[in-house]
């Protein structure tokens, strides 16, 4: 989910922002696999882990650098290069029924394990199951404890299913860090956990967030001055991943939020793939990841209608900052469990049913669009019931389209159009009311001669 | 091969073939009629439904109510409603259950517990909890981690807070440690009823046919403790009376159905094609944990350990040492097993990511397997007797006499 | 020692094959030297799948002039296990395994196409079954919906393989469903495309399908065509084809490139004039190893019955 | 007088409905969509004009006073022969085209025997086409089906050892598709007056006189078509221009608002696909889903079923309306339903009963269609070529109460024509709205 643009060689020319917070960004990323790809000789460790809710400034107190194999699949996806990854999977053995973030990254390793920047990436010296709202987590690194002869850590966070983290589950996560996590790292590095360098990382972390979650706010103002899911998934890049918790990253989100205070002077919308989008027609809350294959494409069909994203809980994967949780240096080991214990998908229904609520009515959203993905039933187990609670709760119209994350097979982009297409006409038509379905416009809603798996529920 | 394909219940005896129709009746009382005559007849006394793995069904008979395990549809309800609420890409069980619920089977439940088995029944526990605001409904989360002061000490957390809501559910005085220690020792006597059939199966499988086991495992989902004991007591004893032929079958164990329930039907497919399952993780919440639960000192402690160190592997729990592909090979050696059938739920990640871990080491133990995704609502075997047919047609034609 | 006959039934959901096989007798597992005697096909036709059973039957046993009392074995195989008459059932992949090793020595899988279904089984040089794949529970791209498509397009089955093979421009067809193809046939023959093309089209749709399931059950070497189809010359052009690809390349390819992984195995495709027998002969040899097993009076859990 | 045409190009039918200014329907044609979607829309846009002008003609005898039993019955002989003139110009078209196939090359391997058995054939249809009792059916009985109903049976009696059932049946399906997409004048002034010779016999000399008038003025009304919408299946590739468009769900959901003016869902099964659709009480769409494309669900999973069966399509509801027992369809999969169907037949069960599986099969698919996008709410109105399916219907009914409880359920005769109906109200309205 970072700088994915960077790294996909020819295709840079798709989108012309030369924002400093792009250029920072790219250095950023290139830089870390740079780092992780001469890894072996400088030394240092290599800690495999998952995005939600992850450890990084724990890993930079051990001074190791970690490795997302999730980022590896999505990057995958980017270039192009899951499906046939996923169908080397397949041939091994695997459903097609199952992940295909699993299946695209088991399929990357068959090919030499080649990462995005052409790199060959280094095998773990520690896989650290971090099991946060997701079960598929813990089958992914059972296969690869198969590959690489490495110890495990597993980290058990509770989920929130009563929609509270209570002191129990803190004191069960923070005695998993205590026991099995930190002596674990401590095992691999051969140092002890120098508590200050966490600590310190701690605080560095907070300041960037804070600037994060102004610029993710600041699509409250009409026009909004970014997109919150396409463009949001830049934004959330560094944080999520490898920089939290380091200067980098503070100096990052300062540059990008001065970039948008400046759009947001200028009453500017944002920058999309087909340059900087004037007519903000749609103000959508998304919820659920992209279709990386189709990155591009997919985000233009959004902004060719001037349908900008306000907000989105994709880009609350990793951690959940909006209801003022910070990393905090006086409680380091209690913090970061809350943290894992706050990404999007370790809340419960009701919770999440809440939050998009509460982003329709703050962000003052014309409509709510499911993307629901096929690999991922963390996200998408229930979505359409929260399509309907929420279409209850505020009054608009919701949308839903099927795709996948990795899987090329199920993204049909003739059908998710025309889906789309459909459902912002009906929402037009909504707008438009009283008054009889006249006119030429008419909703394009439905059929195509296609395969229909793709459904507009508005 | 099978020469003999005679179907049924073959050399069943009237006292046999009569335990058999009783559990047949509860396995097609979708309705929870049983249930609703229980209640009746104690005077509305309350029943907690659960999904059936991990729960620890002592809790809720210890406070007093009737424990309901809810097994899905079992491919008798037609999912009308089920499907709005779900993808055609996630499994079939939450829809069956939510079928179930929305029209009205579930009404008798006051309560219902989603224990953790994957994300699909996380996010259901939250839909019920939007759906039925008025009912008790807690997603009870189990330890990834087995040291006893750390996924000890939370599961045990858990079990006090779940056990306190149960008993103010049911309003009970009672002494909590007290019921709960004879409660324990109920459970512990019908799992060890359960384990002298299951051994007999091993031993004698075409005495005690997977069907028929199943089914008198099935029936414990909504019978009272005590009554399920005597009910496996008494089939246990008209199976060894029975008389009935022994078959030119492969043993085989059965894996990876430990959640969505394959439909009986298929079951006895794959018996007719000429296996003898000899092991499996059906139902398997019902006899979980293997062990029994000590009825001394702290109940709750006792039950967490028993967690801890006698839970079943299955696809849903951490395996801290090694991975899930040598046990199977030790539980094939240890049912002198010939094959072993992989059979998991469609679209059923947890089951599905770890096959090809299995496969690779049951060939790397020359353990010829097979494997194939079902639903619990499939009503088409013919692939599946064709594919355990000729699986045990190989091992049968080529195992050296 | 003599001979022995047996006769294998392979009971299907459009057709029923017979085949009356004599083998040396006490030539246990691989029954060297054993021949067919006869074999018959007939199409069910919406007519009583069991009269059709009892008269194909009749009619092998004529031809071969051996009488039923001959027989020492009775196998049945496909959906006959309730054939009256019948001493027993091998499952399909089993028979079909052994009657392609029977038909083609050299073979190490086969692929069976009939009417509902298609499979990739591979197998060892004693016919033993590795690993399969099966389609699922749709009849896109098997013999029914070949047979929907020759209807909508006016032809006769037994033309389908040539018109097919004279096709210059494959239509590209994907995934459609068996009874709906009829709009798209129609679709195409509105734009003016041949009855060729049309059926090469399909058939290059079919292959893909099929060497995806002949690559996922790892076959390798040479594969026998059996079932229905297997005298459809097109398809078994159209899998050389699909198969005999050779690996992509998109310039100097990097070690550790998706590209490297889409190389083709190296698969020989087979046709045999009597792959559709495959099934049915298989069952009868299997039939013939087996009532030599059962008269040494074997008891033991393996052999007894 | 102005006119306003909608077409329907569905995946089996093609519809047409031609309004006037006031919003009225003047006439429906229909007809089954072929490769031509330019032909098939011609071909419905001709027979709605050809009912228009029998609606022009009831208004001509209403005019001259002939409202009586007397007319009612002349105006029913008169289409009946109508339509029997019609069938049998397209008869003689695909004899000629038979015969010259069955005497081409392609089929040389039967020899001399085939020609005379194909003309032989068609003479035994055409004997029958002409007797004066047989009924043409309802509109939706195309000459396509019918004749390939007969000319199977005929085929059947006729084949032999040299000329083979497959040989006979490859003739027609070879020249069937050539006579669908041959151009014929099948209109109402090129061919009533030759029905309407027909029907005079015995009739007074004055009733002759206003008889023929009224025709005369029916046939000679001129009829103005403003402008045509068109809507369906694959739009994509519809043979109209972009601003004639409308998407099939707008044009259904209105359709059956027009009908139904408290709509409120609408079901929609037509021939390849399945649409479930909320609408608001002015008819705007508010939320829909449409199936797979998969016959499983949709109205040629029947189509189907009916051939397997050798039975007409519209034979299938009734037979299965006798069904006692209820059995459970496994197969989802249309082909193995055949299958199926074949199977059970073998093992003794009963036909209607089987049926009546599969017409709760394909309901039960619409069923979870319809939850999907947001249930069944009061009105409910049931659309499409199925729901002239009484079994269809019956299964539906049941399946509502049992789900939803008690929901008014609307089904119109003319249910077929909803989406052709919607769309000639949009193109009324577009063109009000440009005089506005
Ligand atoms: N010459 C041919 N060309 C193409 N397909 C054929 C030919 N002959 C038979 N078939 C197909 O073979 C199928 C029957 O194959 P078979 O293996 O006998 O099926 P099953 O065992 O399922 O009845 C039929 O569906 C038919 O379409
Ligand atoms: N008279 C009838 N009786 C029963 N079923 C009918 C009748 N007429 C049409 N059908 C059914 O309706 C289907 C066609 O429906 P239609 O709405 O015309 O489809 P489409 O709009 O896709 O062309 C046919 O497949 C058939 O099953
Ligand atoms: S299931 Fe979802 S959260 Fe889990 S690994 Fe796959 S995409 Fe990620
Ligand atoms: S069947 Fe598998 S995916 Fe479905 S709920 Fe059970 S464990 Fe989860
Ligand atoms: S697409 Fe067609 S062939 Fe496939 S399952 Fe559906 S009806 Fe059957």
């Amino acid at each position: 989910m970072s700088a994915e643009r960077e790294t996909t060689g020819g295709r840079e020319g798709e989108r012309e922002v030369k924002d400093a917070s792009m250029l920072l960004q790219k250095e950023m990323i290139a830089g870390h696999f740079t780092a992780l790809s001469r890894a072996k000789e400088e030394g240092k460790k290599v800690v495999y882990t998952f995005v939600p809710g992850n450890l990084t400034e724990l890993l930079h107190a051990f001074d190791v650098l970690p490795l997302y194999p999730e980022i590896n699949a999505l990057q995958s996806g980017m270039r192009k290069k899951s499906g046939g990854y996923i169908l080397e999977a397949e041939r091994l053995g695997h459903s097609e029924d199952v992940c295909a973030y699993v299946k695209s990254d088991i399929g990357m390793l068959r090919a030499g394990n080649v990462g995005p920047t052409g790199e060959k990436l280094p095998p773990p010296d520690l896989l650290l199951l971090s099991y946060t709202g997701c079960f598929t987590f813990m089958k992914w690194f059972e296969l690869l404890k198969r590959e690489y002869d490495c110890p495990v850590a597993m980290l058990h966070v509770p989920y929130q299913g009563d929609g509270e983290f209570t002191d129990e589950m803190r004191k069960y996560v923070v005695d998993q860090l205590r026991s099995e996590v930190i002596p674990k790292l401590e095992q691999v590095t051969g140092k002890k956990l120098d508590e200050a360098k966490l600590e310190e990382a701690l605080a560095k972390s907070s300041v960037a967030e804070d600037d994060l979650v102004w610029v993710l706010e600041s699509a409250k103002n009409k026009p909004s001055p970014i997109d919150a899911y396409f463009g949001g998934v830049y934004y959330i890049g560094p944080i999520f991943t490898a920089f939290r918790g380091t200067d980098a990253a503070v100096e990052y989100y300062k540059t990008l939020r001065s970039e948008v205070q400046v759009r947001l002077d200028q009453r500017l919308g944002p920058i999309t793939p087909d340059g900087p989008l004037t007519n903000e027609r749609y103000r959508l809350v998304v919820e659920g990841p992209p279709s990386w294959p189709s990155f591009q494409e997919f985000w233009k069909m959004f902004s060719g209608e001037g349908a900008v994203v306000v907000a989105s809980s994709y880009t609350k994967v990793g951690g959940f900052y909006d209801h003022g949780f910070r990393h905090d240096p006086k409680r380091p080991l209690e913090s970061l469990a809350d943290y894992c214990a706050g990404c999007y998908t370790n809340l419960n229904l009701p919770s999440r049913i809440e939050i998009l609520a509460r982003y329709v009515r703050e962000y003052q959203a014309d409509g709510l669009l499911i993307n629901s993905v096929k690999s991922c039933n963390s996200f998408s187990a229930g979505q359409l019931m929260i399509l309907r609670e929420v279409e209850e709760r505020t009054g608009v119209p919701g949308g839903f389209i099927e795709t996948d994350l990795v899987d090329p097979r199920y993204f049909s982009a003739a059908n998710v159009k025309n889906r789309l297409e459909s459902y912002l006409q009906m929402i037009e038509q909504k707008r438009k009311s009283p008054g009889a379905p006249r006119g030429p416009s008419g909703a394009a809603g439905g059929g195509s001669s296609g395969p229909r798996r793709l459904e507009v529920l508005p | 091969m099978h020469e003999d394909s005679s179907s049924g219940s073959p050399g069943a005896t009237p006292r046999l073939s009569a335990v058999i129709a009783r559990c047949e009746a509860l396995y097609h009382d979708v309705d929870l009629r049983t249930v609703h005559d229980w209640r009746a007849a104690r005077g509305g006394r309350k029943v907690v439904g659960y999904m059936p793995i991990y729960v620890p069904r002592e809790l809720i008979d210890a406070a007093g109510m009737l424990p309901v395990g809810i097994m899905g549809g079992r491919g008798q309800v037609e999912i009308i409603r089920g499907d709005a609420w779900f993808q055609s890409y996630i499994c079939q069980i939450p829809r069956s259950t939510i079928e179930l619920a929305l029209t009205g089977r579930l009404d008798v439940l006051d309560g219902m517990l989603f224990p953790s088995i994957c994300d699909v029944i996380r996010n259901l526990s939250g839909m019920w909890k939007v759906k039925f605001p008025g009912k008790y409904v807690r997603y009870f989360d189990v330890p990834q981690n087995y040291e006893p002061e750390v996924g000890g000490r939370f599961y045990r957390e858990e079990l006090r807070h779940l056990y306190a809501d149960l008993r103010r559910l049911s309003g009970t005085t009672e002494d909590a440690d007290e019921t709960l220690r004879r409660s324990i020792a109920r459970y512990n006597e019908n799992r060890r009823v359960i384990g002298e059939l299951l051994e007999l199966r091993a031993k004698e499988p075409w005495r005690v046919p997977t069907y028929e086991s199943y089914l008198v495992l099935f029936a414990g989902n909504v019978l009272p403790v005590e009554e399920h004991t005597a009910l496996v007591r008494e089939y246990i004893a008209a199976a060894l009376e029975s008389d009935r032929p022994r078959r030119d079958n492969a043993r085989v164990v059965l894996t990876g159905a430990f959640c969505e329930q394959p439909p009986i039907e298929l079951i006895r497919t794959l018996e007719l094609a000429g296996c003898y399952v000899v092991s499996d993780d059906t139902a398997l919440g019902r006899r979980w944990p293997t062990e029994d639960v000590s009825t001394e000192g702290d109940p709750l402690l006792a039950l967490a350990t028993g967690f801890l160190r006698h839970s079943p592997p299955t696809a849903a729990r951490y395996e801290p040492h090694g991975d899930r592909g040598e046990p199977l090979v030790t539980l094939v050696k240890k049912q002198r097993a010939e094959g072993v059938v992989l059979a998991a739920p469609s679209f059923c990640d947890p089951a599905l990511l770890e096959q090809p871990i299995l496969q690779d080491t049951l060939d790397a133990a020359r353990v010829p397997w097979t494997a194939f995704k079902y639903a619990e609502n499939l009503g088409q075997f013919q692939v599946i007797r064709e594919q355990a047919g000729t699986f045990a047609d190989s091992i049968k034609l080529w195992s050296e006499p | 020692m003599g001979n022995v006959v047996s006769v294998g039934i392979d009971v299907g959901s459009s057709t029923v094959k017979v085949a009356v096989v004599e083998s040396p007798a006490g030539s246990g597992r691989e029954r060297v030297g054993a021949r067919v005697l006869s074999r018959v096909v007939e199409r069910t036709r919406r007519r009583d799948q069991n009269q059709i059973v009892q008269s194909t039957w009749a009619d092998a046993m004529e031809r071969a002039g051996v009488s039923k009392r001959d027989l020492v074995y009775v196998a049945t195989t496909g959906e006959g296990e309730t054939v009256e008459g019948a001493t027993g059932h091998f499952y399909g992949m089993t028979a079909h395994a052994r009657g392609a090793l029977f038909l083609d020595p050299a073979v190490r899988a086969a692929l069976d196409v009939g009417s509902l279904h298609a499979r990739a089984i591979r197998f060892d040089e004693r016919a033993k079954v590795l690993d399969y794949r099966m389609t699922s529970q749709c009849a896109s791209g098997t013999g029914q919906f070949l047979e929907n498509i020759a209807r909508y397009l006016g032809v006769t089955l037994d033309e389908v393989g040539r018109l097919s093979l004279e096709g210059t421009s494959a239509e590209k067809v994907s995934g459609i469903c068996a009874v709906l193809a009829e709009t798209d046939v129609i679709n195409m023959v509105s734009r003016g495309v041949t009855t060729q093309n049309i059926l090469k089209g399909i058939h290059e749709s079919m292959a893909g399908g099929f060497a995806k399931l002949l690559r996922n059950a790892r076959a390798e070497g040479v594969v026998l065509v059996t079932g229905g189809l297997s005298a459809d010359a097109g398809l078994t052009g159209a899998l050389r084809e699909a198969l005999g690809k050779p690996p992509k390349k998109k310039g100097p390819s990097k070690p550790g490139q998706a590209e490297a992984v889409e190389t083709a195995l190296p698969l020989e495709i087979r046709p045999h004039p009597e792959g559709v027998f495959a099934g049915a002969i298989g069952a009868a040899l299997w039939g013939a190893y087996r009532a030599e097993r059962l008269a040494a009076g074997e008891s033991a859990p393996h052999a007894s019955v | 007088m102005k006119a306003f045409l909608g077409i329907d190009l569905g995946s089996t039918t093609t519809k047409a409905v031609m309004m006037d200014e006031a919003g009225a329907i003047l006439g429906r044609g229909i007809t089954n969509s072929r490769s031509n979607y330019h032909l098939a829309a011609d071909i419905a846009r001709d027979e709605a004009r050809v009912d228009a002008r029998f609606t022009l003609l009831d208004r001509a005898l209403e005019r001259e006073g002939e409202t009586g039993d007397e007319a009612v019955q002349f105006r029913k002989r008169l289409l009946h022969r109508f339509r029997k003139v019609q069938r049998l110009v397209q008869l003689a078209s695909l004899r000629e085209e038979a015969v010259k196939e069955a005497a081409s090359a392609r089929l040389s391997q039967y020899g001399d025997g085939l020609v005379p058995k194909v003309r032989e054939i068609f003479e035994a249809m055409e004997r029958d086409w002409r007797r004066p009792k047989l009924s043409v059916g309802p509109s939706s009985d195309f000459f396509r089906d019918q004749a390939a109903g007969d000319y199977g049976r005929l085929a059947e009696k006729h084949a032999d050892r040299a000329v083979p059932f497959d040989a006979l049946m490859s003739v027609f399906d070879k020249v069937i598709i050539v006579v669908e997409n041959a151009r014929m004048d099948l209109t109402f002034e090129g061919n009533i007056r030759v029905a309407l010779a027909e029907c005079l016999g015995g009739e007074t000399p004055e009733r002759r006189a206003k008889y023929e008038a009224a025709v005369a003025q029916a046939a000679d009304a001129p009829l103005d078509l403003v402008r045509t919408i068109g809507t369906g299946y694959g739009r994509q590739t519809l043979p109209f221009a972009k601003d004639d468009i409308r998407s099939e769900i707008l044009c259904h959901g209105l359709g059956a608002h027009l009908a139904f003016p408290r709509t409120a869902t609408v079901l929609d099964i037509g021939g390849q696909d399945t649409k479930a659709i909320q609408v608001d009480d002015r008819g705007i769409v508010t939320s829909f889903q449409m199936n797979d494309r998969c016959a499983a669900g949709c109205g040629r999973y029947l189509g189907y079923i009916a051939d397997e069966m050798n039975m007409g399509v519209h034979e299938l509801g009734p037979l299965a309306l006798e069904s006692t027992r209820h059995v459970k369809i496994n197969s989802t999969c249309t082909v193995f339903a055949g299958a199926e169907l074949r199977d059970r037949l073998t093992m003794g069960q009963r036909r209607e009963d089987i049926l009546a599986g599969l017409h709760r099969a394909i309901i039960l698919r619409a069923m979870a269609l319809l939850a999907r996008s947001g249930g069944i709410a009061d009105e409910f109105t049931f659309t499409g070529g199925v729901a002239n399916n009484p079994a269809a219907v019956k299964a539906l009914r049941q399946l509502v109460v049992e789900n939803y409880g008690e929901r008014t359920l609307n089904i119109s005769p003319s249910s077929i024509y909803t989406g052709a109906h919607g769309a000639a109200e949009f193109a009324r309205r577009a063109t009000q709205d440009v005089e506005a």
